[in-house]
């Protein structure tokens, strides 16, 4: 298990700098709070959609590097896309969280520097909170709501 | 005597393993300890010379099972300082903690009664009984700790001052803070206040690396876990007066703990068979019975002194790391040598990782206390636990592990 | 393939053993089997390579544990062609029908539900099913046998007709009189009387000797035992569909099964997780594995023809003896490979010490099925039952020890 | 484990022949039914008391060799004696059973052997099955009851 496989130079760039963090966002129109017990990461996603599409996405949170740096790369892929679109992507992470080749390695930027993090079960639902954050956001704003809570492992 | 570190390891080969080119350098043995060659050898000899089922079998294989499954027992009794009749065989000690839970706690407790519980348990020691108390509408209340991670016994005197706990359980040695709690000062505040309380005591922590007197410490059950004290996975014990045991209804049912079934009803066997429904972990108590003799071997004040002084040198490494916080007593006389730290502002995920990539296995997460972790207000700590295989030569790596994290991670 | 003992002989060194001068004929699996090397060494490189606690863990060693303990998991579901996701690993099989009896005969039946049970159950499969019915004021009823040792089943359906069956508990195979109870049907009977009734089946004489489809049998759970297939003491699992195992309220808590804690309360972990509390079974785990793999390399096909035709050779022996009764079935396509019989005059003890000194291990008893001990009107019986390892060559020394006990008790 | 060392001759004279067997017994003082559920052993004893001492002593049961024999020698050694003296007889046999030498190994006549049992933890319960009753019966009687029932395993 070397560090490098899990801790791509992308990965560590992303940690030190994410992307897209921010505690509020204007004109919002969902807000879901995720929460994984087990590791004590919290995630707050905030989106905002214009046109079916997402106009913004931002996320705040706590929890390991890899938690942190896979919400952060997620902002960035998710930004502008159709809801369908986004969701579709989510599915794509998570197949390939799974050991999957993803299907859209373009389209998950830099989110593909995840890829090794397959190899490190116990890691890969911190990959995932970001993502299936996002996931619930559009879910919830198909639902016509505007927030939701999850606690959950994966 | 003290502990002949070299000679325990001879008998880990585990130890001789490489983890990409790191010596294995095993600091977790609070979630379980290296298991040496002769308790692997006991429980090999029961497999291949005396296989069989125990109880009632007139061939000599049986008998052999037999006395091998009942010797562990008067072992373990021994080793604990208690009544062999008292000593029920769980397969770990959280089973032991749900016995009473069910078997004492929801058979015989009710609304008037009130459980004392403590901020620092363990999960095994909390749920059970936090259920058994909604389940039955009794009300739990929780001694906290001081800043240094010790039982605020002027707080407890406070929740026993009506007198109205009848039940407490608390933990001997804490998991996460180290602590080692004062159970004979606990259990007299508890009883002093209400003399028919019974006192529960999670030892899982504590067996495997303090003497331990079962009768000096005044209380009435105690759990332990055999994985943690040498001993193989599969096998735990509810140590408790026969007078209790007495008292309690059944738990599991089945098998062997019968006296006579019939199509609607049942007759319960003595104790402590009556607790022991169905085949029992046969190889394991071979195995945990060897254990013991292990450590008796040792001496536990040799294991504990061996500990209290490598102790001693780990919180001392750990000052000389910028930026780590130990959690828990730093007087090595309060405290046992699992030692829980944070690193500044980096997660405990991640500080695991770098260690583990470099040969050195610690425990990092909320070590199943998540009340403790919100007491300390932190998601999770690390946490490194030596035991008699470890000598100052582990703690080197350590240090320079969590140097390499803050240095990584550094943002 | 016939299953080639000589060659699963050569991995059981136990057989090498003399008793007093005896070879020693091994003819009690049913209260529990051998232990090949294969399964041995799985748990040994546990023990050396892999130790430490399974879960969490962010070094190799707590992966490969988690590997070892979740591929169990896996193994142990392809061999019973069940759903991984539904299997819950528990010390035996005694537990596992105890956790269905709590988690879900307590926590959900009441005064209108009725429990079908049998004549012919084990104490594992009976006394945690009529205590959970007597807890919550449930009836229980009892499907009979026939002369032969077969249940009843135009009295089963009387039992069911009015349609107030809502939970059944049945064995798949009787440990005393070998039966090999039909259970799709049985379970399309109790099935057909009320669609929304649970039934559960007791598999821990079946799994080790016949093929067994979780799903072609067509039930909502199955028992089964390391211990008694080959595998290690202090393993065993409920094999449960997900949603049965959904609907279930949790049975032991502590660790791991958990998903958050507070100091009041809890939430519970997905399933299995949720009914697997505290540090498992984790070498037991793989020694399983290690059992499951040997009986697929054998396949489950030809353990059962084997089976069949020392069975069918053992009843030929036995009706040369003269004073015999066999119990049970005599029909081998109707029965496993436990044979209870008894020698007329002789009380089992002593038939069971004369076979015991001659080096031949056979059980005596009520075999934890007293109420079936009434049914056949007898205090005990003798047992001699086979496995993988036994052979034509061990039916001498049986009928042998036999006639040397009339001849030593005849009055 | 020889059969020799556990059934000696005396042990099976007496299981082929039992002494003082018998369904009924006038003018009986006290009757016994022990139990052992385990082995399915079952015992009637029955006692005739005069002047404090055992006037007659018969046994009923079912059970296997060793508990029918124990019993028929222990109805020998017991009839005649005081009531406090066959207790203490009783106490003697029960610590022979748990391998202490006895300390009236005369006065336990053919009782004695059965010391070979001792060394066969299963076999115990059956050979003190007899008698335990007869303890019990002497103590019901003491007690001024005369019938008492009682399932055991030791
Ligand atoms: C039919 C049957 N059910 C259940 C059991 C109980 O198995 P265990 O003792 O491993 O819990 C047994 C074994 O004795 C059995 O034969
Ligand atoms: C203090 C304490 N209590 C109880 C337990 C539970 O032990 P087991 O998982 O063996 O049931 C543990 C081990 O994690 C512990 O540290």
């Amino acid at each position: 298990m070397s560090m490098e496989d899990l801790y791509q130079e992308i990965i560590l760039d992303h940690y030190r700098k994410p992307k897209n963090r921010a505690p509020e966002l204007a004109d919002e129109a969902v807000h879901v709070h995720h929460s994984n017990p087990l590791c004590g990461d919290e995630m707050d996603l905030r989106i905002r959609v214009v046109d079916d599409r997402l106009d913004a996405v931002v996320f705040d949170g706590e929890g390991c590097s890899i938690s942190q740096a896979s919400a952060s790369a997620m902002t960035q892929a998710a930004v502008g896309r159709e809801l369908k679109d986004a969701l579709d992507l989510a599915e794509d992470f998570r197949r390939m969280m799974h050991g999957d080749d993803p299907a859209r390695p373009d389209d998950l930027g830099d989110g593909i520097a995840f890829t090794g993090v397959a190899k490190f079960p116990v890691r890969v639902k911190c990959a995932l909170l970001g993502w299936m954050a996002l996931r619930d956001a559009i879910q919830t704003f198909e639902r016509g709501a505007s927030a939701h809570t999850v606690t959950h492992e994966e | 005597m003290a502990i002949d570190v070299a000679a325990v390891r001879r008998s880990l080969p585990i130890l001789d393993r490489e983890l990409d080119g790191h010596r294995l350098v095993y600091l977790d043995s609070a979630a379980s300890s290296l298991t040496p060659e002769p308790v692997l050898d006991a429980m090999d000899r029961y497999y291949r010379w005396s296989r069989s089922n125990v109880n009632r079998g007139v061939y000599p294989l049986a008998e052999e099972a037999t006395d091998l499954y009942e010797g562990a027992r008067t072992v373990l009794a021994g080793f604990l300082d208690a009544d062999p009749t008292g000593v029920v065989f769980t397969k770990n000690a959280t089973e032991a903690c749900n016995l009473l839970a069910y078997g004492y706690v929801r058979a015989h407790l009710g609304p008037d009664d009130v459980l004392l519980s403590t901020v620092m348990e363990h999960h095994a020691n909390l749920v059970p009984f936090t259920q058994a108390a909604a389940a039955v509408g009794a009300e739990v209340r929780h001694v906290p700790i001081t800043p240094d991670g010790l039982l605020d016994l002027d707080a407890a005197a406070e929740l026993l001052a009506d007198g109205r706990v009848t039940f407490a359980a608390f933990v001997h040695v804490s998991n996460v803070l180290g602590t080692i709690n004062d159970v004979p000062r606990l259990t007299r505040m508890v009883r002093d206040a209400n003399d028919r309380a019974v006192v529960h005591v999670d030892g899982a922590q504590a067996a495997p690396h303090l003497p331990v007197s079962f009768r000096d410490l005044g209380i009435d059950s105690y759990a332990i876990t055999g994985h943690k004290m040498l001993g193989p996975t599969g096998i735990g014990a509810l140590v408790a007066r026969p007078e209790l045991l007495e008292r309690m209804e059944p738990f599991l049912t089945g098998g062997d703990m019968i006296r006579d079934v019939t199509l609607t009803g049942a007759t319960w066997n003595d104790v402590p068979h009556k607790f022991e429904a169905g085949t029992p972990m046969i190889a394991e108590a071979a195995g945990l019975a060897a254990a013991v003799g292990l450590l008796e071997g040792y001496g536990m004040a040799a294991v504990r002194a061996h500990e209290r002084e490598l102790t001693a040198q780990l919180l001392d490494a750990l000052g000389t790391v910028a930026g780590v916080t130990v959690h828990g007593p730093k007087d090595v006389d309060l405290r046992g040598g699992a030692v829980s730290f944070a690193l500044d502002g980096i997660h405990p995920h991640d500080v695991g990782a770098m260690l583990g990539s470099r040969g050195v296995c610690v425990r990092v997460g909320h070590h199943c206390t998540k009340p403790l972790m919100r007491c300390l207000d932190v998601a999770a700590t690390t946490r490194a636990s030596s035991y008699v295989y470890n000598d100052v030569d582990d703690l080197e790596p350590l240090v320079d592990g969590l140097e390499a994290a803050a240095a990584f991670f550094a943002r």
